[in-house]
């Protein structure tokens, strides 16, 4: 049991360290307001995360989110400075986010293409489309929309409310919704699940959309921080969260992982660049020590998988 | 049956569709765009995409493998600073520092294979975090801001002269282009590459050097990448820590867009090379047309854009061509019967 | 020789502008008063830069201008020694060069418009947060890229001044945000914890400034750390209000454009020669040469009081 | 009695192997129905049909009431087909209890899984044959004919009508076969049918009310199984008498080429395996699945080199730690698993064929196409191999003759002793005899043959002594003519008396 949760255990030890070390060298981190505006600014890639996740546990992998995050941001962006109520945006947002996460799905699950390069397609036709149409200027947003038109203490509650939410009914539907297990049947083996009645299509296709509605999901709440949206808000989310699926021990091979995990992957590496500001470390050390994380949770689960088969 | 055949000609005609698609601009261009063959024009073509040029080469033996490396983009930023360093501060002659840095980015791609040879990591992970790793010790070994300029002429002619009116960069590409031609379609080390990529288990299986020659791919690859940051400074006359920031997907984009399979085992050098060349003239025209876009805008002015997304569809149709062409011939044998 | 025969075959004057960046606000104001002043010339206008930070496309779009048969290009340099290896060869090929907003090296162009020294915008920049601070307490800097030029530039600007000037001031931290507002306000969220004692942020990319001044606003310490920075008056109208931000510094940009491409046109016909103290920017008037220097104006600063009366 | 299942004239063909060639098959009420045939003779295939895993290319089932022209594995399900596969169809990352779940009654995509119910009705079939695992184990924590067992659990649990069982027993100690039978019993009374593959005909004996048997891809008829004896029903699988298919040994064997002291190797489950094979000499290895040969046969090979003991090759101690090792040491190893190991499948033959053979042929590494097409005509024509040509891809081939194509990538290396591990499996009547004189042939040549079968009448007929592996050790070795029961008895580790020293 011990060793089911092992990265779990490991990833945690690594954050609480980190935690630790700041709570001895730089108490000032954990001054409420600044850390609730820490935790808020990352709930947008943890919902995009949920996402990331499935989409590796069923052996494939979205590059395009980045992308998908920023088309969603502008979509809602500019319905909701047409003068659309709230719910509009996000309806815009999510339908952006479903639409092309269903044109990934339907190359990937249907055409049999390999994700990694229709997502680097994909990927890159929606950012540049961007930068076409929008060339790259900060969009104001209407008054009224930052933090759903309440205070700030309500809508960081609510930003964060609904990543929680999203979090763990993703991780409650992923253990006890038999969609949820399809999940892993299919990334576990995908034959195996076709005899088995299940279908490795929709279900791939499913995940795909679903990533898509998260990405959507994920810009409104990185929209509602602030009363602007950059149109290129995206960029490099999707290394953010696969790196944080990979430190939280989500098998790239499919089949294995969970939110939890990734929950804390994310947190680590999001720390990274804050814990260099707090000790009063230069910031160019950020992204090595990055890299450096990714390799050690890779070579871990190297190790583990030939210590298990020399075990066997 | 003649699947062999028919996988044969599907190649000559991937192939074959590629260079359709290249004259096809070459016309297009020519008919809608201002001098686009004139001389100096052509040169440019290559001069500024030599080097994802060099790494859609050195990645396509790494692809054949079934594998894939996201570091070269970074591993270029490294070795430019690398070669800016040994230039700059440690004195060295360009020549030297060139030798060097190809030497530093053999030791990265020696990393890679380490860590996905000998210790059977996936390629996907192992190189999306040395991707980082490279990136940010060239960020910290310039402290961020750092750079490296003041070359002298004779180096930078390596980027920025014509010999026998082609340009220079071109006198290492081509060889580099030759000789991974030669390496994966005539010799056993070649052989091999698909071998792993279509079964690495078979391979090992019949007597294969499974672990050497994957880890010759990605040490391939790391040296490459240092040849093409010292082109890549040498064209700029400036090292800095952003080198080749993004080129691991062009390069990628090239070599799948010439038909080598993402899953490893088939594929071909000529056809990366027409996939680069593609890619490459598409970027060169679109700054040349005269026509404007919905928006009113000159094309030229959001041509960085316009080829970004055109090579992003032409890719997804390359890669949805084959399965939806076979769909459809099925069918149409079906209703024959 | 090539700059003989336009590049459009007629008589007209070809003109080619090059930005650092084209996503982004501040270069598509200077485009539309470049745009304005070939309309007033009769000039043909082509204008393309890079879209990313890809430190070669600058390189690459200049030789292509070179091969076309430009009469003249202006570039603002992103890469410094880069761009000028690119300029000069344009140079070579007849082709006359001037700069704008962030220069080359001096014999890679002939003339430069400067919208502001380097040392004037430092000057402006700390002289602005040191009075708003009472000339004492420490202060952060957000920057764009730790490589990006010119603001290395400013930023040396802004130390010399500080060492010469305000002693009692200090420098505590420089934090880049990658030309993101979302980054630029987390990265000023860490820099209010990490140092509690922080009486400023100055940001020199124009992204950075809103960023900075909704952390600042987050945080709850609107007033007490004061916000300044470059940009444009549109993406700071409402924090400049609501007096999180206290100044934004920055020249008439669309007067950049229109006097760069004014100037351009000038040295192209042979108008405007080396040495000259003075030449007629059209609807600008005269305008004042300081050594190879153009001068555009001291840069402006806007406030509460006049932000209102700009629109770009 | 109204038939549960109806299949006629079915056909099917993968590429150039056509492996069903129109079949009919019926199922009734309350039958036990064994399906019979050599390897290869299609049988899965068949079940594969049944279940909707491949789609015929001819012919209809009719399920009940229904007639279809095929099925998707879902469909098969609701209609209340359950089956065994021979290759645990189970996710590795899934717990047991999961397993099982999933297989059970398909609920909606987003109904919510009760784990409890699930974990207790798992513990509940696992009880009902059996089996002591436990429902939390991962599956892929579990030996082979555990997870057998978890498959036949989870065909128990979904109240089917119509059960297939694909070689149940064949990794099944004696213990869980008798609880199987049990269960089969059960099932049969309870108006269930069942289809039952079985190599082994005792066992059709006891549990099958009716046979049909399969030869090539045909059915060669329906009988109930008290009509028939064994002598007929191996007369109608093989359709020639057994005792002339194997060519026959000729001459003395020579000097002792391969020697084994105490060969083990932890991590591959082998343990003390004493052994010789002399020149031209073919020691048959006989054993149940799992009992080790593989195993043995990747040792020997370097893929998992051994722990300590001693090998040595015509008198030579050798310490073999990669293939290479082991192939420039004269061994060489044709795999069991053809498609994953033997042939790659996406290339030419002739590239399969001197794939061994690199260093050899290609000094320096430059590939030399001429001198590779030679070779791969040499081996096509001498070994028969039915190709449009050397550039023919491996996939193209039959299974036969990519076998053959398998044989010749290893006689290419010229070696002194040749392992074939199930040279014959999934390999028709036809090629099958071919090779079984290629193999004969080499051994005339002076080859020292080790020969891995779970083909018993192969094992019996091609071996000049017998090798009975058990537990990942050679418990005993017989003399050739040792009949079928004797040698079943050693792998089953039951005592037997005709141990040769
Ligand atoms: N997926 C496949 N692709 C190509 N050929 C196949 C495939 N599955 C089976 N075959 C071929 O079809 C033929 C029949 O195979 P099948 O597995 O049905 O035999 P079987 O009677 O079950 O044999 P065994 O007793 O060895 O299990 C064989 O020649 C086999 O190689
Ligand atoms: N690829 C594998 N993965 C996991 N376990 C395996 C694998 N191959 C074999 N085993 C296990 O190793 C043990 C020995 O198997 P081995 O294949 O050597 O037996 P065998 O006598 O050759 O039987 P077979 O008739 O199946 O070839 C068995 O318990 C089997 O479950
Ligand atoms: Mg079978
Ligand atoms: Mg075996």
């Amino acid at each position: 049991m011990s060793g089911k949760y092992s990265r779990e255990i490991t990833v945690a030890g690594a954050l609480v360290l980190l935690m630790v070390a700041l709570a001895i060298f730089a108490p000032n981190f954990f001054e409420l307001q600044p850390l609730l505006s820490r935790l808020t600014s990352q709930m947008p890639a943890l919902v995009a995360a949920i996402g990331i996740t499935l989409v590796i546990i069923t052996r494939q992998i979205d590059i395009s989110i980045g992308a998908q995050f920023s088309m969603c941001g502008v979509v809602a962006g500019i319905v909701a400075a047409a003068g659309m109520p709230l719910g509009v945006a996000v309806l815009a947002a999510v339908a952006t986010g479903v639409a092309m996460g269903a044109f990934n799905g339907l190359l990937v699950a249907w055409l049999g293409l390999p994700s990694i390069v229709v997502t680097l397609a994909t990927m890159v036709t929606w950012n540049e489309l961007l930068r076409l149409w929008q060339q790259g200027r900060l969009m104001n947003l209407p008054a009224g929309f930052q933090w759903f038109g309440l205070n700030q203490a309500s809508g960081q509650g609510i930003v964060i409310a609904v990543a929680v939410v999203l979090l763990l009914s993703a991780a409650w539907a992923m253990k006890n919704l038999a969609a949820g297990r399809y999940v892993y049947a299919v990334g576990t083996d995908a034959e195996a699940a076709r005899l088995a009645g299940i279908n490795p299509k929709w279900t791939t296709f499913g995940v795909f959309v679903l990533m898509g509605a998260l990405a959507g999901t994920a810009s409104v709440l990185n929209l509602v921080q602030s009363p602007q949206v950059q149109p290129n808000a995206g960029d490099g989310l999707e290394l953010k969260v696969i790196a944080a699926a990979v430190v939280g021990g989500v098998a790239i091979t499919g089949g294995r992982g969970n939110l939890w995990g990734v929950l804390l992957g994310l947190l680590l590496l999001a720390n990274v660049n804050p814990a260099l500001t707090h000790f009063h470390q230069p910031p160019y050390w950020e992204r090595a020590i990055q890299g450096l994380v990714i390799l050690l949770a890779v070579i871990a689960d190297g190790l583990k998988r030939s210590k298990k088969t020399s075990a066997a | 049956m003649s699947s062999a055949k028919s996988m044969r000609s599907l190649f000559a005609r991937h192939e074959f569709v590629l260079l359709g698609v290249i004259v096809l601009e070459l016309l297009l261009f020519h008919f809608l765009g201002r001098r686009f063959f004139d001389g100096s024009n052509v040169s440019n073509i290559f001069r500024h995409s030599v080097e994802i040029g060099l790494l859609a080469l050195a990645m396509t033996p790494v692809i054949l493998t079934g594998g894939i490396d996201l570091s070269v983009g970074s591993m270029m930023g490294l070795c430019a600073v690398c070669f800016g360093m040994l230039v700059k501060e440690a004195g060295m002659s360009p020549l030297v520092a060139g030798i060097l840095s190809v030497g530093i980015g053999t030791l990265g791609g020696g990393l890679n294979a380490f860590l996905i040879a000998r210790m059977k990591l996936p390629p996907l992970i192992v190189t999306l975090g040395t991707f980082s790793l490279f990136r940010g010790l060239a960020e910290a070994l310039t402290e961020g801001s750092k750079s490296y300029s003041g070359f002298s002429k004779s180096f930078l002619a390596l980027g920025n002269s014509d010999l026998a009116g082609i340009p220079m960069q071109l006198w290492i590409f081509l060889p580099v282009a030759v000789g991974i031609g030669l390496l994966v379609h005539r010799t056993t080390i070649g052989r091999s590459f698909r071998a792993i990529g279509y079964s690495p288990e078979g391979s090992r299986y019949a007597g294969i050097p499974v672990e050497r020659n994957l880890s010759l791919a990605y040490i391939l690859a790391g040296a490459v990448a240092g040849l093409a940051a010292v082109i890549f400074v040498a064209r700029l006359g400036e090292a800095r820590a952003n080198a080749g920031i993004g080129y691991e997907l062009l390069a990628i984009t090239a070599v799948v867009l010439g038909g080598t399979s993402i899953f490893g085992g088939s594929g071909t050098v000529c056809g990366t090379f027409l996939g680069y060349l593609a890619v490459a003239i598409l970027n060169n025209g679109l700054k040349r047309i005269t026509a404007y876009d919905i928006f009113e805008r000159p094309i030229s002015s959001v041509s960085n854009e316009m080829s970004g997304m055109l090579t992003g569809l032409l890719l997804l149709v390359a890669l949805a061509a084959v399965p939806v062409g076979k769909a459809i011939s099925a069918r149409r044998s079906r209703s024959k019967t | 020789k090539k700059s003989g025969e336009s590049a459009g075959g007629g008589e007209e004057l070809t003109i080619a502008f090059l930005p650092k960046s084209k996503g982004n606000q501040y270069f598509v104001t200077c485009e539309k008063g470049a745009r304005a002043a070939a309309k007033d010339l009769g000039a043909e206008l082509l204008f393309d830069g890079p879209t990313n930070s890809d430190p070669a496309k600058q390189n690459e779009i200049v030789e292509n201008w070179i091969s076309l048969g430009v009469d003249v290009i202006a570039a603002a340099c992103e890469n410094k020694d880069g761009l000028s290896t690119a300029l000069r060869k344009a140079q070579d090929a007849g082709i006359k060069v001037i700069t704008y907003d962030a220069d080359a090296q001096n014999d890679a162009r002939s003339f430069f418009v400067n919208q502001a020294t380097e040392k004037g915008i430092g000057d402006a920049l700390l002289d602005n947060a040191a009075s708003l601070v009472g000339n004492e307490g420490e202060f952060a800097i957000i920057t764009a890229n730790l490589t990006a030029a010119n603001q290395n530039a400013w930023i040396a600007a802004i130390k010399a001044r500080q060492a010469e000037k305000y002693p009692a001031m200090k420098l505590v931290d420089i934090k880049p945000c990658d030309d993101l507002k979302d980054k630029a306000q987390q990265e000023t969220t860490n820099l209010l914890s990490a140092h509690p004692n922080l009486k400023a942020v100055i940001s020199v990319c124009s992204p950075g400034v809103p960023g900075a001044a909704e952390a600042v606003k987050q945080a709850g310490k609107t007033g007490t750390v004061k916000v300044v920075g470059l940009g444009l008056p549109s993406e700071n109208k409402a924090y400049v209000k609501e007096g999180v931000t206290q100044a934004v510094i920055l020249w008439k940009v669309e007067d950049l454009g229109y006097l760069t491409i004014q100037a351009a046109a000038a040295l192209a016909k042979g108008e405007l020669k080396p040495g000259a103290s003075e030449f007629n920017a059209g609807k600008l008037g005269t305008m004042k040469i300081e050594g190879d220097n153009i001068l555009l104006g001291t840069p402006f600063a806007f406030t509460k009081e006049n932000i209102d009366q700009f629109d770009f | 009695m109204k038939p549960l299942l109806q299949l006629s004239d079915i056909r099917k063909s993968f590429g150039a192997v056509r492996a069903l060639k129109g079949v009919s098959f019926e199922l009734l009420p309350g039958e036990v129905h064994a399906l019979l045939g050599e390897n290869g003779a299609g049988k899965s295939t068949l079940i594969k049909v049944i279940t909707g895993a491949h789609a015929p290319d001819e012919g209809t089932l009719s399920v009940g009431d229904e007639t279809l022209r095929s099925l998707t594995p879902s469909h098969a399900r609701e209609l209340g087909i359950a089956c065994i596969y021979q290759q645990p169809a189970l996710f590795p990352d899934l717990t047991v209890s999961e397993n099982i779940g999933l297989r059970l009654k398909k609920t909606s995509a987003f109904a919510k899984v009760n784990h409890a119910e699930r974990r207790a009705k798992a513990l509940e079939l696992l009880k009902r044959i059996g089996a002591e695992i436990s429902p939390d184990a991962e599956v892929r924590s579990l030996s082979m004919p555990e997870q057998q067992l978890v498959e036949i659990a989870c065909a128990l649990g979904s109240g089917a009508r119509i059960v297939i069982m694909d070689e149940p027993t064949a990794s099944l100690t004696q213990k869980e076969q008798h609880l199987l039978f049990a269960v089969v019993r059960d099932l049969r009374k309870n108006g269930v049918g069942v289809v039952y593959i079985s190599h082994r005909l005792e066992e059709i004996f006891a549990l099958a009310d009716r046979v049909t048997v399969l030869r090539d891809g045909e059915s060669v008829g329906t009988n109930r199984v008290d009509d028939l004896d064994e002598a007929a029903m191996i007369k109608l699988m093989v359709g020639r008498e057994v005792a002339t298919l194997y060519p026959p040994a000729e001459g003395q064997p020579g000097d002792v080429v391969l020697s084994l002291k105490n060969v083990t190797c932890a991590a591959g489950g082998v343990q003390g395996v004493n052994l010789e094979v002399r020149a031209g000499e073919i020691v048959g290895m006989a054993g149940l699945v799992g009992a080790g040969r593989t195993e043995l046969a990747r040792v020997l090979f370097g893929i998992t080199p051994a722990d300590s003991g001693e090998i040595a090759l015509n008198g030579k101690k050798l310490s073999i730690s990669n293939p290479r090792e082991a192939i420039s040491n004269g061994v060489a190893y044709v795999p069991e698993d053809r498609r994953r190991h033997g042939v790659i499948l996406e290339m030419p033959i002739a590239q399969n064929i001197t794939m061994a053979v690199h260093p050899v042929l290609f000094p320096g590494t430059w590939l030399r196409f001429k001198a590779e097409t030679e070779m791969a005509k040499d081996f096509i024509r001498d070994l028969g191999i039915k190709a449009y040509g050397p550039e023919a891809p491996g996939g193209s081939l039959s299974g036969g003759n990519q076998q053959k194509v398998s044989v010749s990538r290893w006689l290419a290396t010229k070696p002194k002793l040749l392992i074939l591990d199930e040279p014959t499996q999934g390999v028709d009547v036809g090629a099958k005899s071919e090779i079984h004189k290629i193999i004969r042939g080499l051994a005339k040549e002076g080859l020292a043959v080790l020969m891995i079968s779970s083909d018993l009448p192969e094992v019996l007929g091609m071996s000049d002594r017998i090798a009975v592996m058990r537990g990942g050790t050679v418990t005993s070795v017989l003399p050739g003519g040792t009949d079928a029961h004797d040698v079943m008895a050693a792998a089953l580790g039951q005592k037997s008396g005709k141990e040769v020293a």
